[in-house]
């Protein structure tokens, strides 16, 4: 074969890499992209537009009792060098959890057994279960070739080592010839077929070749995107929306504003440590004070929406507690903000900004980091509306290294904060929100350093509750939806889009609103599994 | 045989014309060497430049220069080129810093002469036997200048400078900066050079009048652009006719000669500005003898064979 | 010579020394730890940072006592070891290096010294024709002045996105594999030449101003003056004034290094293009002390030997280095 | 050497600074260059009075070409590129003349002493020069940037300044040591004047007009080291600089989408600056340089 | 008065002066008050080394030189400052004894301010004004350049700074080689005057017969060596080193043309400098260099 990728049967991709390819661990961060979808499948999948988990390796997955769950592994599924995956292997797989360095190893801690028999791997918990993490592990953990991992399988090279060329089940294997670290991975389809299709469960994928892209910037990722050199562009582009609607020949997911789907809320972080942002009335005059829909109007171009005031994404839709929400939660409405700060014992100084009750004057720093101007735009919208109540916030652009130190050590006033993404769970979100204890640095969860036991014993109570048991996951969240309005922890502001822009060009049969496509069209990691994997399979030539 | 007749040369400055050469003429019989004295700054280097190649701020305006009965060209550089080297050649003051220090001066010779239409190796023996006679071995061709001292590359300028028996070689200050023991050797060099005929005849340029009255057979005095007196050496040294050439002889100490015993006169004040020299006789301010008839200036005549002096008063004191 | 040399030697030495002293001392002293950034990068449990952590800090010597570390450094160093990258962590930094060296050097040499070579005999011309040098001139002036990335960006503009006629990222098209056909060959070329243009015509313009100072210089020095009073032509008179004027512009050359690689840097941003300035800047924006530093040192390096190699050369053309320090000559 | 030292007493009549003046105001070079400078100097001075935004808030509409209500247009974002222009001339300005004058400062102190003292403080010296000469400077620059946090016009100006000098305290030290051998520092030192008496007293005022010319090419070698710096992101992080626009310009795809009033107002900046510097050098150079005066 | 007893002189030369080379060896000599001494020697031969150490202006290597009995090298701040206001010196080119950017004056000026500034200023003016006076210049020579002067004018100014200070010692370093023939005499006669007056002088030089005009005693230095040394008359009248002898022979004289031989005679000055030998008294006030 010639040394190119023929165009009509590549899929290039781009968006989710920055910055060379550090090999295919997917453990570590900067994996190879695509390697956990398409190379190293899950046992399950997850569609957060229906809210539905999908069986994918596993046929099946049930609670025996409340602390044995046992699954039910598919058979005829090979790993690319021929073996049959079996349920020895998923046992391996989860046994990783006992290494303190996997993410789910607090979720492993808990487990008393793991058991292979046959077809079945039988997974026994002391004491009761956290379902939701265990739920949402099912289809976040990549299936791993034993043989190929074994001597790597410790504290620190699980995190570190990586094999030449990953061994899969999945509908592509690693394309040698292709791979730059410096600029792509290249995955081709598995020459033996794909177990999925064969199974008829799935589409065969027709891209012969995907691409996945290093991103270098955004220009190239735009220059790409318009020249038709990419079919699948999962970068913020400032100024997207003046492109979707300037005749590109662009694809986005809605015909119309916001054009994106939701991925993640963006937060007003607040530092509860310092006064006067430990002040729940304070922080709620903020939020009362700052005009999300101008934010999401003006910086950016309607691209965005607002956030609801539980900061719960469009897809928890039906957890949020609509009458709580009118009780307790905010809109914009400046009048109101200085209402709560005058009910606080906030007084107006001779500068006309607001002082501590104590008399102190109040000056807040607002960061993000330099460069990203979206939100820079956004926190002097936000430190202009404040100022229209009376509130003396300063925007500050550090460098993201010292943004994310400062996040991370409490040495901040105001930031905005997007790190936590949408999943099958609210329970993500509210760990992300009330994690206890807090450390000395808070690398994950709770940047806000908010302490509210009351909340995080509900978020645990959460966690313990079976995922099929919506009916109290409702009651449980609503009773953290009240409490987190009344104390807003972090101010819920927009929610971020799962920015997707695709060219039509070379493929066609791009997941879009109102079609039986409703996937979501992102190749980010993690989000392969969440439909990402459909959108590929559903693709077709554009020239037939 | 060399003649200039009334040669002007002008140095173009922001100020003006620096009237470096204002109307001189004078001629060189073959086989003579002619010193050239003055103070400094009076002309001689413009006039020894003049002769071979003007610089870019160095203006003809006058006069003319015949050299063995053809006229030089010396308003025009292309023209002129085929003279120099070897009918005109010239040993600079600087022969120190005068080879292309990133030659070997072997190569540098021969590319000289092949860029001259002559062949390089056809001289290659007459050059090292005139090396030899001034005592420097054939090596030296094949070093770089660096490597040789300075009077080591003194003579070899010498040398190449004379390579083509030039009908007239202009020596400029080659004596100045060297003491005692190198001078001699130098004006050596230069008369042996003479006598075997590699030169016909030269013009010595220095402000040194006892070196030029050993070798020199006539001197010529300049004074602030113009000619003073020019007569045989001897003639100049013993019975000079123009009062500036007495005075300056007047204040060389000889050897012998202590100031306790005999205090020797100076020349006071300084020559006129050549920007706007002065009507008629410029040395007239610092002359003892000056006079009424001064303010016209006075010709440069013959008042004995070969004598030639610039001075209303320099008949009655020939004779006197 | 042989003094010359080893002076000079000494001095890269030191320099090497300095540099690499610097390059130690510089994230040890600095607030913050550079383990923290690679430890928050992967998402992590709280009670697994610290086991993490100090596998790093062992990983990365950084728990030993600090002149031991500095010991370390200088051996890993001696045995072409420049640690692992933080953002590809286990990649080791040599690794990065070697992948992003040949785009860099690619554009390097080339652009340095076909500047070097064009900008003089420019200069050679336009000290000879007026009209030449009113035109080389103030575009040498310009040139010289124009940031590099500056004119990167607006060959990019015109060329590359408005005209479309060259590409604007990427070290070779994405669609081909890596493999020495024809067309990958010209592929590569492709992607090559507006990077290389900008970082040669920038350079262009200092030598050619350069050896045009020189070359008048030149002709009005002494040995000019005294070729041209033996009626030599102007062709040799020039030639010599166009080999000396070349020796200070092969120091230049030396000196320019350090500029025209940081120039280098920055063009391959403009156009990203996968070389060492590519590197440094994913690892500036990821925290990447080693990478930072590797390629620090590799530059140093890299200019270091340039430098010896440029003495070295003239040594062999300026024979009045090589004889005025043999001791007193003459 | 030789006795020709009686030096051209021609232009004589005039004063020597008349002189250096008359010369000035008729080298076009020197003109032409000042002039540029001056208009950018002035820009730099009084465009952030005349700049009717803040140059980082966003409130004009996104994407605008120019235009009479904004100048240069506005970025992707809805700031006003003129008030970046202005503010960012302002932070080249700034940057370039600390940074020019910390090098000239070192590099004047290193080269008057090592060039006066000689022997072993020379050699110190001098080895301290060519070991930061041969440093690739703009790599040690990244290196210290990429681990300062919080990077301000100030910090930048004064490392580039701590980078930059070797050059000049090497011609400057040639400079000084011909003068030293001078008889003039001997009878200076016969006078009993001191070791600093006689640096800044008798041979720093002979070269004043080569302190001048050296600044100068410092100043511009600032402007563009602080603009490449900015470029790669190692820039103040607090305020706007013109290599910062471009960076901005660049990253947020100005190029591609068409925008050049982004992009290309810096740069030409910096190049009419740095350009306008070079050029008033030489053109100094001819002036100070009797042998360099055009007729 | 000023005595140079047993001084040699290294230089270091080389990289990082390895290498020493010596340029002066054990020269050895004295001044007296009111005496002129001229220094004599090719080009090299140390001349100006040995006056650049009496002015402290290049250290001594070995050896130790004298005033009034003060060993000079220790001097250090004011008494250098003293020393200064008893001994001067004149260098070779005037030009480049005055900083060409500053008008002449300004050097009496600095004089003032670091010698005398406890001078009111009508005394300062009165001696200032005489010290031109001696030397033939008015005070209006101080408001010009530099390059407005001539060089006989500059040294002239010169001296005229060494007499302000009332010095007793000059050291005058080939203080007329740069200078016209018709203005040279000019300052030799100056020089000479102020002899007369009990200056001390020392009179560096490569020209026999300007030392010849005004000395008092000759030294003839041989590459820092000195091979003979005594009083004028003597040393010239009955040159006993075969050195001084072809320096004199190489003398160009006005009125006695050298023969065709002499001319001719491109042969070396023959190398005699070695070191070693000693001084030994030829006659009354004759030293010469004899060797083993
Ligand atoms: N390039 C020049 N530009 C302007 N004037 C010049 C130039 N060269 C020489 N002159 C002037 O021309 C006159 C004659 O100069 P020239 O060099 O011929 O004198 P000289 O007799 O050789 O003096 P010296 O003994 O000092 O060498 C002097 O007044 C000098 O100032
Ligand atoms: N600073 C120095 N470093 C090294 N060598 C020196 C230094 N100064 C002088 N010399 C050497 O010392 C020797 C004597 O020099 P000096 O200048 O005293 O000679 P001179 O007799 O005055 O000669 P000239 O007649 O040329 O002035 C020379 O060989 C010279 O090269
Ligand atoms: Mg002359
Ligand atoms: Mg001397």
């Amino acid at each position: 074969q010639s040394g190119e990728y023929p165009r009509n049967e590549t899929l290039y991709m781009s968006g989710a890499q920055w910055g060379n390819i550090v090999g295919f661990n997917p453990y570590f961060g900067n994996f190879a992209n695509g390697l956990i979808g398409l190379v190293n499948e899950t046992l399950f999948r997850y569609d957060p537009i229906a809210d539905k988990y999908i069986d994918w390796l596993a046929e099946k997955g049930e609670w025996d009792s409340p602390t044995v769950f046992k699954l039910t592994i598919r058979s005829g599924i090979k790993w690319s060098d021929g073996d049959d995956f079996t349920a020895d292997d998923v046992k391996w797989n989860i046994d990783l959890g006992k290494l303190p360095t996997i993410w789910w190893t607090d979720l492993y801690k808990s487990i008393k057994s793991v058991e292979a028999a046959g077809n079945t791997v039988t997974v026994t918990f002391e004491g009761t279960p956290n379902y939701q993490a265990w739920q949402n592990a099912l289809w976040n953990i990549p299936m791993m070739k034993p043989s190929q991992w074994k001597d790597h399988a410790n504290e620190t090279e699980i995190t570190s080592w990586t094999p030449d060329e990953p061994i899969g089940t999945g509908p592509y294997v690693f394309d040698k010839a292709g791979y730059d670290p410096t600029t792509r991975v290249v995955w081709t389809k598995t020459p033996d077929g794909w177990w999925a299709s064969k199974a008829g469960i799935s589409p065969d994928p027709k891209p012969k070749y995907i691409i996945d892209l290093v991103n270098s910037s955004n220009n190239v990722a735009l220059g790409l995107l318009l020249s038709g050199k990419q079919d699948l562009n999962n970068n913020f582009l400032p100024g997207v929306a003046t492109l979707i609607s300037g005749g590109y020949g662009l694809h986005t997911y809605y015909d119309k504003p916001p054009y994106m789907l939701p991925a993640v809320t963006s937060w007003l972080l607040p530092n509860t440590k310092k006064a006067p942002l430990d002040d729940a009335a304070f922080r709620r005059a903020l939020a009362f004070s700052i005009n999300t829909d101008q934010i999401a109007k003006v910086d950016y171009g309607n691209v965005v929406l607002p956030a609801s005031p539980t900061g719960l994404l469009p897809v928890w839709d039906k957890y949020i507690d609509k009458e709580a929400v009118k009780q307790h939660g905010f809109s914009y409405d400046p009048k109101k903000a200085a209402e709560i700060l005058d009910e606080a014992g906030y007084k107006k100084g001779p500068d006309g900004f607001y002082q501590t009750p104590k008399g102190e004057p109040i000056d807040l720093k607002i960061e993000v980091p330099s460069g990203w101007s979206d939100w820079m735009q956004a926190v002097q919208m936000i430190s202009a509306d404040a100022k229209a109540v009376g509130i003396k916030i300063t925007p500050k652009y550090p460098d993201f290294n010292t943004y994310q130190s400062q996040r991370n050590t409490g040495n901040f006033d105001l930031m905005i904060e997007n790190s936590q993404p949408l999943s099958d769970t609210p329970y993500t979100y509210y760990r992300y929100l009330y994690q206890l204890p807090i450390l000395s640095s808070q690398t994950n969860y709770n940047f806000a350093r908010f302490e509210d036991k009351e909340a995080w014993d509900l978020t645990v109570q959460l966690a313990k509750t079976p995922r099929t048991d919506i009916e109290k996951m409702k009651e449980i969240t609503a009773k953290l939806q009240v409490s987190f309005m009344d104390q807003l922890p972090m101010i819920p502001l927009w929610y971020n889009g799962a920015w997707a822009q695709m060219s039509t060009t070379t493929w066609k049969n791009w997941p879009a609103d109102g079609t039986d496509r409703q996937f979501i069209p992102i190749s980010w990691r993690g989000w392969l599994q969440m439909t990402g994997l459909d959108t590929i399979t559903h693709l077709e030539p554009a020239g037939e | 045989m060399l003649a200039v007749s009334d040669l002007k040369i002008h140095y173009r400055t922001l100020a003006g014309a620096v009237k470096a050469l204002d109307g001189v003429s004078f001629s060189v019989a073959d086989g003579e060497i002619m010193g050239l004295a003055g103070e400094s700054g009076c002309g001689k280097s413009t006039l020894g430049k003049a002769l071979i190649r003007l610089e870019e701020r160095m203006q003809y305006v006058g006069g003319q220069v015949v050299l063995d009965d053809k006229v030089l060209p010396i308003a025009d550089d292309r023209a002129m080129n085929p003279y120099r080297f070897s009918e005109v050649s010239i040993v600079p003051q600087y022969a120190m810093s005068a080879l292309n220090p990133t030659r070997r001066i072997g190569r540098m010779i021969d590319e000289l002469l092949d860029a001259r239409g002559l062949k390089g190796s056809t001289l290659r023996p007459e050059l090292e036997r005139r090396l030899a006679i001034l005592g420097l071995t054939p090596d030296v061709l094949g070093m770089y200048p660096i490597e040789l001292s300075g009077g080591m590359k003194q003579r070899v300028v010498m040398v190449l400078s004379t390579l083509l028996d030039p009908s007239l070689l202009i020596a400029d200050e080659v004596t100045s900066a060297l003491d005692v023991a190198s001078q001699k050797k130098v004006a050596g060099a230069l008369v042996e050079f003479r006598d075997r005929g590699y030169v016909k005849s030269m013009i010595v340029v220095t402000h040194d009048l006892a070196i030029l009255a050993q070798v020199a057979d006539s001197i010529m005095i300049m004074y602030a652009g113009k000619l003073a007196e020019k007569a045989p050496t001897r003639t100049i040294v013993e019975a000079p006719a123009h009062p500036y050439t007495r005075l300056l002889l007047g204040s060389l100490p000889e050897v012998g000669i202590r100031f306790e015993e005999q205090r020797l006169p100076g020349i006071k004040g300084r020559p006129p500005s050549l920007l706007s020299p002065p009507t008629g006789c410029r040395f007239r301010d610092r002359c003892p003898l000056a006079f009424g008839k001064c303010v016209e200036e006075p010709p440069f005549i013959e008042i004995a064979p070969g004598h030639q002096v610039a001075c209303w008063k320099a008949d009655a004191h020939a004779q006197g | 010579m042989l003094r010359y040399l080893a002076r000079k030697l000494f001095i890269y030495l030191l320099t090497f020394i300095v540099a690499v002293t610097i390059d130690w001392a510089i994230p040890r002293f600095m607030p913050g730890n550079p383990v923290d950034a690679l430890v928050s990068r992967i998402a992590l449990m709280p009670d697994a940072n610290a086991a993490l952590t100090s596998y790093f800090m062992a990983a990365f010597n950084l728990d030993q006592p600090l002149w031991q570390q500095y010991l370390n450094f200088w051996w890993a160093l001696l045995n072409g070891d420049l640690g692992r990258s933080i953002m590809l962590f286990p990649t080791p930094v040599t690794t990065l290096i070697g992948r992003a060296l040949p785009y860099t050097l690619g554009l390097l040499l080339p652009s340095i010294l076909l500047s070097w070579y064009v900008g003089n005999v420019v200069g050679a011309l336009a000290a000879r024709r007026k009209l030449l040098d009113n035109t080389v001139l103030p575009l040498g002036y310009l040139l010289t002045a124009t940031p590099y990335m500056w004119l990167g960006i607006l060959l990019a503009w015109v060329l590359g996105s408005s005209l479309g006629w060259f590409p604007l990222a990427f070290g070779y098209d994405q669609s081909l594999k890596a493999e020495w056909t024809w067309k990958f060959i010209s592929s590569l070329l492709y992607h090559w030449i507006l990077p290389f243009a900008s970082l040669f015509l920038v350079a262009l313009g200092g030598w050619a101003i350069g050896m045009r100072n020189m070359i008048i210089y030149e002709l009005e020095s002494d040995y000019a003056n005294y070729l041209m009073a033996l009626g030599a032509p102007q062709r040799l008179v020039r030639k010599y004034a166009f080999r000396n004027a070349m020796l200070p512009q092969i120091t230049g050359l030396a000196l320019q290094l350090g500029a025209v690689v940081g120039g280098a840097l920055v063009t391959e941003i403009v156009f990203s293009y996968p070389g060492l300035g590519w590197l440094v800047l994913s690892g500036i924006q990821n925290q990447d002390y080693f990478v930072i530093q590797g390629v620090f040192l590799f530059i140093i390096v890299g200019v270091l030997l340039a430098n010896l190699i440029v003495d070295v050369v003239y040594v062999i053309v300026d024979p009045r280095t090589r004889v005025g320090l043999q001791g007193d000559a003459a | 050497m030789t006795s020709t030292s009686s030096s051209p007493a021609a232009p004589a009549a005039k004063s020597g600074r008349n002189e250096i003046l008359y010369f000035a105001f008729r080298n076009t070079k020197l003109v032409i260059g000042a002039v540029v400078f001056l208009i950018f100097l002035l820009g730099a001075i009084f465009g952030p009075m005349l700049a009717t935004h803040e140059p980082l808030t966003f409130d004009a509409p996104p994407g605008l070409p120019p235009s009479a209500d904004y100048w240069f247009g506005t970025t992707l974002f809805g700031q006003d590129v003129f008030s970046q222009f202005v503010h960012g001339l302002r932070s080249s300005f700034i940057v370039g003349a600390l940074g020019g004058i910390t090098a000239a400062v070192i590099g004047m102190l290193v080269g008057f002493f090592a060039g006066y003292r000689g022997g072993i403080v020379d050699e110190v010296l001098n080895m301290l020069t060519n070991v930061v000469l041969v440093i690739p400077t703009f790599a040690v620059l990244l290196v210290v940037a990429a681990y300062l946090s919080v990077r301000g016009l100030g910090t930048e100006a004064m490392f580039i300044g701590l980078t930059s000098w070797p050059w000049a305290a090497r011609a400057i030290r040639a400079q000084t040591f011909s003068l030293t051998s001078r008889d003039f520092v001997g009878m200076a030192r016969l006078n009993g004047e001191s070791t600093f008496r006689i640096i800044f007293g008798e041979i720093a005022p002979n070269m004043s007009s080569y302190l001048v010319m050296t600044f100068i090419l410092l100043f511009g070698g600032a402007i563009l080291t602080a603009a490449t710096l900015d470029f790669i992101g190692l820039g103040p992080t607090d305020s706007i600089s013109l290599g910062l626009m471009m960076n901005f310009s660049v990253m947020n795809a100005a190029l591609q989408l068409g925008m050049w009033w982004w992009f290309v107002p810096p740069g030409l900046a910096i190049t009419a600056i740095v350009g306008s510097l070079y050029v008033m050098n030489v053109g100094l150079d001819e002036v100070f340089n009797p042998k360099l005066r055009a007729l | 008065m000023l005595k140079v007893e047993n001084v040699s002189k290294l230089f270091r030369s080389g990289a990082f002066g390895g290498k020493k080379k010596r340029v002066i060896h054990d020269v050895d000599f004295e001044v007296k008050p009111g005496e002129v001494v001229s220094l004599i020697g090719e080009s090299g031969s140390g001349k100006t080394t040995v006056g650049r150490m009496i002015l402290r202006l290049t250290s001594v290597s070995e050896g130790r030189i004298t005033f009034d009995g003060e060993d000079i090298s220790t001097l250090k701040g004011a008494s250098l400052k003293s020393y200064y206001r008893r001994v001067q010196g004149v260098f070779q080119d005037p030009f480049s004894s005055f900083n060409p950017i500053f008008k002449v004056g300004r050097v009496f000026r600095t004089i003032r301010r670091e010698f005398l500034s406890d001078l009111d200023a009508a005394t300062w003016e009165t001696r200032l004004t005489d010290a031109l006076n001696a030397v033939g210049l008015e005070t209006a020579a101080l408001d010009k350049f530099p390059h407005q002067m001539s060089g006989g004018q500059l040294q002239r100014l010169l001296i005229a700074r060494a007499l302000v200070l009332d010095i007793r010692l000059l050291v005058a370093d080939e203080i007329i080689s740069m200078l016209d023939a018709s203005t040279r005499i000019d300052v030799l006669n100056l020089l000479g005057d102020l002899k007369r007056q009990g200056l001390s002088i020392i009179f560096v030089t490569h020209d026999l017969a300007l030392g010849n005009y005004i000395s008092d005693r000759i030294i003839i230095l041989q590459k820092g060596v000195i091979v003979e040394m005594g009083a004028t008359d003597r040393v010239f009248g009955d040159p006993q080193h075969p050195y001084t002898r072809s320096l004199l022979d190489a003398v160009p004289h006005l009125h006695e043309r050298w023969s065709e031989e002499e001319l001719k005679d491109l042969g070396l000055v023959a190398d005699t400098a070695r070191s070693g030998g000693h001084l030994i008294e030829h006659r009354e006030n004759h030293l010469v260099r004899v060797y083993s």
